[in-house]
């Protein structure tokens, strides 16, 4: 099996999908002639022409909504908004129309409409270039959201968004683009939406993240472990709907939990799962629920290494938590 | 830049040497005048139905038969129509019963979107009618990314559509248009210049001396019509249709047009405009117009004119009994359409639901919403 | 004192505005010939001229854009969006733009813009006349969220926002314009920011609420006390910054909470609280934190009824957790 | 709808007869000429810095330089400025040191905006250069906002808004220009069309015949200029802003220009562009034009024009070795300006980041970014 960084694991995705359904189009900014500013989908104009791959008018708030239109015409879009910061003037495309579309209509219509976007920071980007809102997108019923964490489940994940049936959020933390690699087949594959990912297994704390997290919980699980604290590590991988089975079981075994996301603390993600846990699982729980994550501030240019998690604060986090 | 004279071929005073355009017999006109007939009633009995407290919104056409009748009859089935909470005309001459117009105003059991939108949210896939959205324009770029999907397929078919004056203040007015320009789009942009958007006239909603001019920003045609003569909104939409069907790209088409009536069941226009501006509008009523014209032709006369208007009376008065006998929709269709498959989360929140009707904690809903629910 | 509705209260506190700081304008759709289509701002244009209450055309992004940009031009802005549904054009000028001005000129700028908007449901309104996505907001810093319950909090805290240096979202419950009365005075004062309010004091457990959410819960909260159940009933007022010490030394107290509020629960903002109290005050508690929320489907018209959370649902809520 | 030839003053050619325009007297020609050399050589190593990994991102301005400068130089004090990304020889024109403009570079202690944002994100109060946020398009209806304050408060003074050819297709651009042309707010749109919107052509951004034509959406005039011209730039904006001051309303200025470079330090263009087009635009290069001219009228000679290259040289070395020998702000300054004041939420997060700093958990920020970090 090849192996393929995170880019070419979503190509690959984006490739198999157009060969094997020709209603799939993708575009959006520099999407097409280029291949995306991170050349996702490079090479998929040449091959596919210019009616299933092209650059759109920079308008994110045009681009959902014709993907909307697209998909109600018949077409199965993946749109490409160019960083998720700048999905917010598509947030009303995304929330008001195609997120109700189905519910609205009585079910005679719907909209299986993929956008796909980088998000999260960790790259000096500053406030324009870092931000990781999946809880603006969770708290919308009628859209999926997923933040695959590597390449093999990046694919798989694409696969499954696009033959879905429903609208899926696909979100892509753009400092995995490179760094991540795994190995990948070739052939179309399906990850199911809905289903988390225990990475580290261990009976002392419930570790939960996704995105660029769970490689930095991975580290500070590892540095943990030495000192002999042994934590199940779950990577959520799909947000909504949030694989809850996975999560409970694992709390009701540690008693004890850590949640580390990039996002701002304030209505994060992270709250949503401290709440589902706090009402389901409480009487498990042995220690305080913790959340390690972005400062309550915009995301900074010089200062963006204090604004995110690291390993060694999430290892602190870990400690206190489990000798608590 | 000064306001283009709208097109028109009949004009109010009459028209009687006007041949009708293409496409519009004799027959397909009295068709389409008893359609604005069977509109008008229906309009008056659902803002009566809002008054007497037996439904909780609604927004009337009158005024604008023309123009919705007028443009819909200009599609052929397999066009695609986006319209606004305005457009009860477009779903009536696109087919839509007139039961099944009103099992919506009553959101029960049978209407088609399941009681899940206020009145005036038809929608029906049969006929082409997209979902409505009650917020304003984000009809616009969707319906642009329909037509690209009609041009890439090589469809014979085009999409329409449907806006007011007002919903051109929005990004995705421009969005839509923008997209449309850019792809060809199978599209037509039709905008109901009714003058007022809510409270605010147009000259406050842009500066610019019409709409139609604003498909210049585009790069493609924007047409003035009057909105109110029949003939000219057929043979205009017609004619933008087949041009984007046959690949020739969008159209503006801008119809002059007044709102009669007020907003909808919660406005008083004699708050903010003059009996005088209103009296001026109703010397151009769309109707009448027609109807000396069908006379002056020869094509009707006062005892089918009469039958007309008491069929139609007859039509609505059933079609809103048998819609007003039908209950809510059941509890559980709560939790239907979120998905395409309920997630386990729904599952949950129906059986907790179910529960609490059960125990009587909560008690079932067993009306249809009415003014002031 | 005079008796005034919530209607009435905001018009009271515009025209205190108006009346003693010149640089106040207020704008939006129909809001200036018409009075607003709920009429909170009647009789302003009349009285300052079309100068200082205008009616916008029907753009939400530029209601905001250009409310952010009469700030700097050093007016006081004070922008009506007709219905909360409506607000999410404007989402990427608030969040990302309204928000960070401040933060991202390092200080030298601020926009001290006032957004008012009608929220909430129960009005059989549909999804567009209903939402109450106040959570997607107190996830971005630099902008207070405020949800006043009654007519003397909305006037107080309507001064507070209008004289705040930062920008405040200020959240009008339109379920009670014109049901919720009270006495308020003519002249000007002051409700600060980031104060909660105890309604009803108890030791079993500590309800927690904000907008007509907190009626309900009075009626629940009143009908349990017949039970022998008393509760401490927070209106919390202003959601961001939370007044996190009335929560938790409540919470501290009872060791019991239900959290009411009308958006869906999927993460919204007593996702943000049941964390918070799991975070800081868990060794207090003494049952599962119960969330009675709207469900997880867009609001429906007919079957609005079983959307909201209504009285004997939360008093159930209130029962369970205090008998658990 | 044809696209209009741009107004021009100074051809490539030359135009030695071409009289400068009110307000451009010989001394201020030089002194605009000197800020376009010095702008361009801040451009060279800017880019060379962030290729030598000691910065870690630059969006060039050359070939926009005659746009930039001769904008700005029509501005007075008292007016307003929203720049771009882009705009960095807006900020030199209006008095920003280069000092002050290297600190941003760095995102250093004494960078006017603390570090917060990445390069190219210059502001200062001091010169009327309002915060650019990085979304295209969002400082648009702000601009247009400023220009009705101004209007609304009887000021002498107007706005600036600038933007490029891609912004255009924003719902923002839509609503500014809107906005603008209803309230007849003091504010002149500048775009920069520079053909290029990152690797989209701007034919592939609308199908408009041009950007100027755009206004006419809006009830007020579009002017096309070669924007490669310094004369026609700061006469056009000249006027433009008077009539905006004298209440005279809005205008949009399109001025035909070109990215000489990369969109970015992250771009390459050679993979979407052919070296014939950027050698046809080469040619018209504002700098060389404005000096010939000068030459030509006698009011500048070689020895002058390389004293002013070697002292732009020199101050711009000196201004980025200075900046980079400052170090990143403080920690605490994480938590300042979120609001007026920190809520007790901030205060508490400030204290455990100190904390955790101070036990060694988080380490210390010693750096500015640079490449790749
Ligand atoms: C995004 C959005 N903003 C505001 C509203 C409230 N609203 C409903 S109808 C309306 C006026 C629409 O005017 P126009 O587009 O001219 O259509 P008309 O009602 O005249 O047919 C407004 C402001 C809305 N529905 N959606
Ligand atoms: C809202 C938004 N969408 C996308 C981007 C990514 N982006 C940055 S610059 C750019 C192109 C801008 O082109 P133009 O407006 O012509 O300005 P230029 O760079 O040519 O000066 C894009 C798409 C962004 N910054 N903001
Ligand atoms: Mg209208
Ligand atoms: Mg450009």
């Amino acid at each position: 099996m090849p192996v393929m960084n995170y880019i070419q694991a979503l190509n690959s995705a984006l490739n198999n999908a157009m060969e094997e359904d020709e209603r799939v189009v993708v575009f959006g900014e520099d999407v097409g002639r280029m291949g995306g500013v991170f050349r996702v989908t490079d090479g998929l104009q040449k091959r596919f022409g210019e009616k299933r791959c092209f650059d759109t008018p920079l308008c994110e708030q045009g681009i959902v909504g014709s993907a909307i239109g697209m998909a109600i015409g018949g077409l199965r879009p993946v749109a490409e908004i160019q960083f998720m910061d700048y999905i917010l003037p598509a947030y009303d495309q995304i929330a008001n129309e195609l997120a109700t579309l189905r519910y609205r209509s009585g079910g005679q219509y719907a909209a299986p409409v993929v956008v796909r976007t980088p998000c999260c920071g960790g790259i000096h980007g500053g406030h324009y270039h870092s931000q990781s809102t999946e809880a603006i997108f969770t708290s919308v019923p009628g859209i999926h959201v997923v933040m695959p964490s590597d390449p093999y489940d990046a694919k798989g994940l694409l696969i499954s968004a696009i033959r879905s049936e429903d609208p899926v959020l696909f979100l892509e933390p753009k400092k995995l683009y490179r760094s991540a690699k795994a190995e990948v087949p070739e052939s179309p594959y399906e990850v199911p939406i809905g289903k988390a990912k225990r990475l580290r297994e261990g009976e002392h704390v419930t570790v939960i993240a996704w995105g660029v997290m769970v490689k930095v919980c991975e580290k500070a699980v590892d540095a943990v472990a030495e000192k002999g604290i042994r934590c199940d590590l779950i990577d959520l991988r799909t947000l909504t709907p949030l694989d809850e089975e996975a999560v409970l079981s694992s709390v009701e075994k540690t008693g004890r939990v850590v949640i580390v996301h990039e996002a701002r603390r304030n209505t994060g993600y992270g709250a949503e799962l401290a709440a589902l846990i706090a009402e389901r699982a409480l009487l498990s729980l042995e220690a305080p629920i913790r959340r390690v994550t972005g400062f309550d501030v915009h995301c900074p240019f010089t200062l963006d290494p204090y604004f995110l998690p690291d390993p060694p604060r999430v290892a602190l986090a870990i400690e206190e938590t489990a000798r608590f | 830049m000064t306001a283009v004279q709208p097109l028109q071929l009949l004009s109010p005073e009459g028209g009687a040497s006007v041949e009708p355009p293409e496409g519009l017999d004799p027959e397909r006109l009295l068709s389409l005048y008893r359609n604005m007939v069977r509109l008008r009633v229906f309009d008056r009995r659902a803002l009566n139905l809002q008054r007497q407290g037996r439904i909780n919104f609604y927004a009337p056409a009158s005024g604008q038969e023309a123009a919705m009748i007028g443009s819909a009859a200009a599609l052929e089935p397999q066009d695609v129509a986006y319209p606004t909470y305005r457009e009860s005309g477009v779903c009536l001459q696109r087919g839509m019963s007139l039961r099944t117009m009103a099992d919506q105003l009553f959101g029960n059991a049978r209407d088609l979107v399941k009681g899940r939108q206020m009145p005036n949210h038809w929608s029906s896939r049969e006929h082409n009618i997209v979902s409505i959205s009650s917020c304003i324009a984000t009809q616009i770029p969707q319906a642009a990314g329909t037509g690209m999907a009609q041009r890439f397929r090589g469809e014979n078919a085009a999409t329409i559509c449907y806006f007011g004056d007002g919903a051109t203040s929005e990004g995705d007015f421009h969005a839509g248009l923008n997209f449309a320009g850019v792809f060809r789009a199978n599209t037509v942009f039709f905008c109901q210049n009714n003058q007022w958007a809510i409270t605010v006239p147009v000259t406050r909603q842009t500066a610019a001396p019409s709409i139609a001019i604003k498909a210049s920003a585009y790069g493609f045609e924007g047409i003035r019509i009057d909105g109110n003569d029949l003939l000219v909104v057929y043979k205009t939409v017609r004619e933008a249709l087949e041009k984007a069907r046959s690949g020739g790209g969008p159209t503006l088409i801008e119809a002059l047009t007044y709102r009669m009536g007020p907003h909808s069941t919660s406005d008083d226009p004699r708050r903010y405009r003059t009996e005088q501006e209103v009296e001026t509008w109703r010397r151009r009523d769309p109707i009448e117009r027609l109807q000396r014209y069908l006379e002056a032709r020869g094509w009707i006369d006062a005892e089918q004119v009469e039958r007309i208007a008491a069929e139609a009376k007859e039509e609505v008065d059933r079609a809103i009994s048998e819609a007003e006998a039908v209950g809510p929709p059941e509890p559980e269709t709560l939790f239907e359409d979120v998905y395409a498959r309920p997630t386990p989360q729904l599952e949950r929140e129906r059986r907790e639901l179910l529960d609490l009707i059960r125990r009587g904690v909560v008690s079932r809903v067993t009306h249809t919403p009415i003014r002031g629910s």
